[in-house]
């Protein structure tokens, strides 16, 4: 696949249902990349060849995205995206919201949140959308109290009280369910406390429900925003298969957002 | 064979295939420019027979400045680079671009390394018979330090192997990453460690092989 | 043949060489002896500019070798022959090969190159250690292969360090033999550095003793000729028995 | 100073700190610990005055099996390791665990070889001389093969600094991760190519001390 | 001192040295003579089990070589110097260092050491050489170094490979001389392989001639003495011109 074959597929859009268009769709981890899986023969049926393109970082679905390599991607939320268009002076757009990825507080040791002792360490991801929002859920339940925002994000600066004196430790997302054994409390989200058998319904000391900006959306360029097979893509991540899917395998986890 | 592998073998094939392709053409790349930029490193020093300062400060900084980034900043670097010669920037093509530029670099210093240890009185028997500086390279340099050079590139290929475990970052792919995706991000032990077996067994061959061949061509 | 002007040479502060001039003429057989350390080598190395003089010129078959692109010093010196006090063979390769590898220099065809190797070898007595690596020689068998080394491009000048420091009697005279022949019958102009009065006195015409790094004499002699020795171990037997009578 | 600069200061500081701290140790560990392991390869093998296959296949095998691990991965094996002995997994202290193991590893693996150029003549006039193994070590292999065990150091010690960029996994910090977070996660990419120029710089002042070192060293 | 039963070495398919047998008494000078690749330097070689052999037993001062635990072998060999053909210097290390390292190895107080090491470079006309390296030595200089870095810690058997290849007849002299004195004064038992039948005869009293791996012949000699040679430059002028008469 290269950006030609890209441009081919712009120039057949009129006519999808004749000649088969593959549709390369970037993401990351189930149960993102299993959503992707679960309607790949929908759209076989339509003629869309859905590719999926696993990459191994949070930057690279973006970039490739804005460079036309990949037509959609699938693995964020739209503030995050918006940081990434500011900053690159791209123009990618949300398609449809698919899920809220319930973000939690999670402790090894700890049922609730006021047993957490006076000067405990948290772990929250190291990058600066999530130390926002991982800051914004602790706010949120009145665990720590932010000024007002001074930036797009909130960082550990904008923290004005922090009565029990909770030490934050920023580690990469991908390390973040490693470190429930260390931390004496993280903060992430259900993909990465699943693995360890934890879900927000039963285990989580705090979570942010749904009242927010922060599901995982489709998105894709403004370009081909309107394109058929995106918008056909976003039809079928968005039907009753999907939804009861997610409603039988992440419960509280991946909340639909449709 | 356990089951975990008869589920996965498809894809594990697939993961051994990327990783053979993107060593492979760092291979490439170690032995057909990191060897002379390496060679061209050690004869442009001081004292030796085409000493220039000039091109080597100026090889010596660009070994330098691709060493020093870090391999994820490299990759991102090198992507308009990349997308120029493969015409796309993920994918195991893509990848083994930014791999094949730090494997010229990390291979030339060893080979430079190599040559320096060849004994003075081979390069005056080699000049006093009038060779070119070709010659001198090849039938006198080479030939005296193959030993080294044969355990410089085995040391080189297992890092290469290494440094492919990160390319998963732009979707190279590769038994690395898969060991990454599946043991790390999503738990499941078991094909973790079954894939970490086979890095092992092909990291092991890969230096047997390489000790072997440099002990049965070093005559000194 | 080769012409040294107020050469000198010297080794950060150390002067090993001290403006010396001196020529040689086609086919001679030249020595040059001395004390260790009196700079005999360096002299030698001096006149295929393996040590770049500080000051003075060299001039070999009519070129100042000195003034040469690197080219032209590079055909220049395929046809300056150099024994190494030292050797200085390549380890990784088999005494045929060291041979070979001068002739590959002077682009000699695969054909010849083989013939030439195994005469010259015949010359030394290794024929048979062909397939051999320097690691497996004995300091005399090693020896031996850099002479075949230097001789096989049939070199107009014959630069020899302690051609026969490590040979026994027999064979020494054996290579003196090989050397006054190639000289002979080729012309190949000769420069022997030795420490062994023997060898100097049997086959040179003139000699240059030096001191310090500086000429202390030059003189014309009458090579006495090589002796004739027997090749069998008994006249080691017959020389120590004589000597001790 | 460009105002971005200004800005983080405190944290580029840091961040320097922290990346000395982690390579220093990373030092400390192929020192203290890689050259005495690439020593041992090189004594115990075929011929060498140590002979012994098995102490030779198992050093081998697990700087083998080290070299093999996806480095990810390493770090996050070694997680209890380093738990045990540095009493937690995350921050600066806790990074260096997983890059000594991974200094160690390569760094013998050079030391070894540089060894191995060492000519045969000097260790016959050691071993002529009644000298111990120690004595043969000290006093004649780390003296011959002394320039090619800093020019090895050298290399070993950027390719630390190139380790330690990745050990933002684990919250250990440095230009590198520094880099990483700011100039491409969040991109700041002025910021990015500052902390480029300073990991040049740094690399740049290694590679001419070490080359600098090993060429006045060698009397050879 | 030395005993040797029925020695065999052999290269791969190549037998150096075959069933040898000889005994070398305590306070002599032996010597080993005959032609390249006769298998001198494997015969000493084997003395101090810098070659295994593949058969037979090696007795040195009472000892059974072959039999002893490394660490009496390595101590065995504290008091067995020996001169290699080519040296061995240790390249990095000054004329001093490469000196003074056997003296460290036998655990020499350092004051002391430093008396031994210059007495020593004196007896090899070195003194001036203290901080060089091998590289800044002419061939002779290197020689002379390994000569004195063998006498350093007054072994009790001295393994002597071409002592004098790289030398003048002057500097030749000179060592013997400092050999027969060693000899003399400390009863040190010595064994000198050299192709030069000067050498050989002017200090052996018994002279071992080999040929093939075997041993040819074994010959009483009185030592003739070292011949006095006048250390101007000179006397090579006289030697040629006399010669040329
Ligand atoms: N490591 C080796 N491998 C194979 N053959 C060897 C090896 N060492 C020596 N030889 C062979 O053994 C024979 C005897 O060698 P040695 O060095 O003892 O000769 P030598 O009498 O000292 O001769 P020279 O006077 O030339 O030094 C030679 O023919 C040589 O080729
Ligand atoms: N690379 C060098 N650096 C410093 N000094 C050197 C170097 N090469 C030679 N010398 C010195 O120059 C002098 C002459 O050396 P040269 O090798 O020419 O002596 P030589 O006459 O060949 O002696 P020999 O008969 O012992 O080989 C010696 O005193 C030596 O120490
Ligand atoms: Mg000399
Ligand atoms: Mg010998």
């Amino acid at each position: 696949g290269n950006g030609t074959e890209t441009k081919e597929n712009e120039d057949t859009k009129a006519t999808p249902e004749k000649e088969e268009v593959t549709l390369k769709v970037a993401s990351l981890i189930p149960p993102m990349t299993e959503i992707l899986e679960l309607v790949k023969p929908k759209l076989a049926e339509e003629g869309i060849n859905l590719e999926m393109v696993v990459l191994g970082d949070n930057v690279q679905p973006n970039t490739a995205l804005a460079a036309k390599e990949v037509d959609a991607n699938f693995f964020q939320h739209v503030p995050y995206m918006e940081e990434f268009n500011r900053n690159n002076e791209a123009e990618l757009v949300p398609i449809v919201p698919i899920y809220f990825a319930n973000y939690g507080v999670y402790a090894k040791e700890f049922e609730s949140m006021d047993e957490l002792p006076e000067g405990a360490v948290i772990a929250i991801a190291n990058d600066i959308s999530n130390i926002d929002r991982s800051l914004a859920l602790l706010a949120q339940h009145g665990v720590i109290t932010l000024q007002e925002k001074t930036g797009p994000y909130y960082t550990k600066a904008d923290i004005t009280e922090n009565p029990k004196n909770y030490k934050f430790e920023e580690v990469d997302l991908l390390m973040l369910a490693r470190m429930y054994d260390d931390a004496d409390a993280v903060v992430m989200t259900p993909a990465y406390a699943s693995p360890l058998g934890l879900t927000p319904k039963s285990d989580a000391l705090l979570t942010e429900g749904i009242e927010n900006d922060f599901a995982i959306t489709l998105i894709a360029r403004k370009d081909n925003a309107d394109w058929e097979p995106i918008q056909k893509l976003g039809e079928v991540m968005t039907s009753p298969e999907v939804r009861k899917f997610l409603e039988e395998n992440y419960d509280e986890t991946a909340i639909p957002a449709f | 064979m356990p089951a975990v592998l008869v589920q996965y073998e498809a894809e594990i094939w697939k993961a051994i295939i990327e990783t053979f392709a993107m060593v492979g053409a760092s291979i490439a790349a170690a032995v057909l420019i990191g060897l002379p930029v390496g060679t061209l490193l050690f004869l442009c020093r001081k004292g030796k027979i085409l000493e220039n300062q000039m091109v080597f400060s100026v090889l010596n900084l660009v070994v330098n400045i691709i060493r020093s980034f870090p391999f994820l900043l490299l990759v991102v670097f090198l992507i308009p680079f990349t997308r120029l010669i493969i015409g796309t920037a993920i994918g195991t093509a893509a990848a083994t671009v930014p791999l094949s530029i730090i494997a010229i670099a990390h291979y030339s210093r060893l080979v430079e390394q190599s040559l320096l240890d060849v004994p003075k009185g081979v390069m005056e028997a080699a000049i006093s018979m009038g060779a070119s500086v070709k010659e001198v390279i090849f039938k006198f340099l080479y030939v005296e330090a193959r030993s080294g050079l044969v355990l410089g590139l085995t040391t080189s290929i297992i890092s290469f192997i290494s440094y492919s475990t990160i390319m998963g970052v732009v979707g190279g792919g590769g038994i690395g990453d898969f060991a990454i995706r599946y043991g790390y991000q999503q738990f499941k032990t078991d094909l973790m460690i079954y894939m970490i077996i086979i890095m092992v067994i092909l990291v092991q061959i890969i230096q047997f092989t390489g000790t072997t061949v440099s002990r049965l061509i070093d005559k000194r | 043949m080769i012409k040294l002007h107020k050469v000198s040479k010297s080794f950060s502060q150390f002067q090993a060489i001290k403006s010396i001039s001196l020529t040689i003429n086609k086919g001679e057989i030249y020595g040059i002896i001395g004390t260790s350390g009196a700079g005999k080598s360096t002299l030698l190395r001096l006149m295929n500019l393996l040590e770049v003089p500080n000051e003075g010129d060299v001039e070999v078959n009519g070129q100042q070798l000195t003034k040469l692109t690197s080219k032209s010093l590079r055909q220049a010196r395929q046809s300056i022959g150099m024994i190494f006090q030292h050797f200085n063979l390549v380890a990784n390769k088999t005494v045929y090969d060291n041979v070979a590898v001068s002739l590959e220099l002077a682009k000699i065809p695969k054909q010849e190159r083989k013939n030439r190797v195994i005469e010259c070898l015949q010359f030394v007595g290794l024929e048979k250690l062909l397939d051999k690596y320097p690691a497996e020689l004995s300091g005399g068998q090693k020896q031996r292969v850099a002479i075949a080394r230097a001789l096989a491009n049939r070199p107009e000048v014959l630069l020899c360090d302690e051609p026969t420091s490590s040979l026994d009697p027999n064979t020494t005279a054996e290579i003196l033999g090989v050397l006054e022949n190639v000289n002979k019958s080729l012309g190949v102009t000769i420069v022997i550095v030795s420490h062994e009065m023997e060898v100097i006195k049997s086959i040179c015409n003139r000699v240059t003793v030096m001191a310090d790094g500086e000429i202390h004499d030059t003189v014309c002699i009458e090579p006495a000729g090589i002796a004739n020795i027997s090749n069998s171990p008994n006249w080691f037997v017959e020389q120590l028995v004589k000597g001790g009578e």
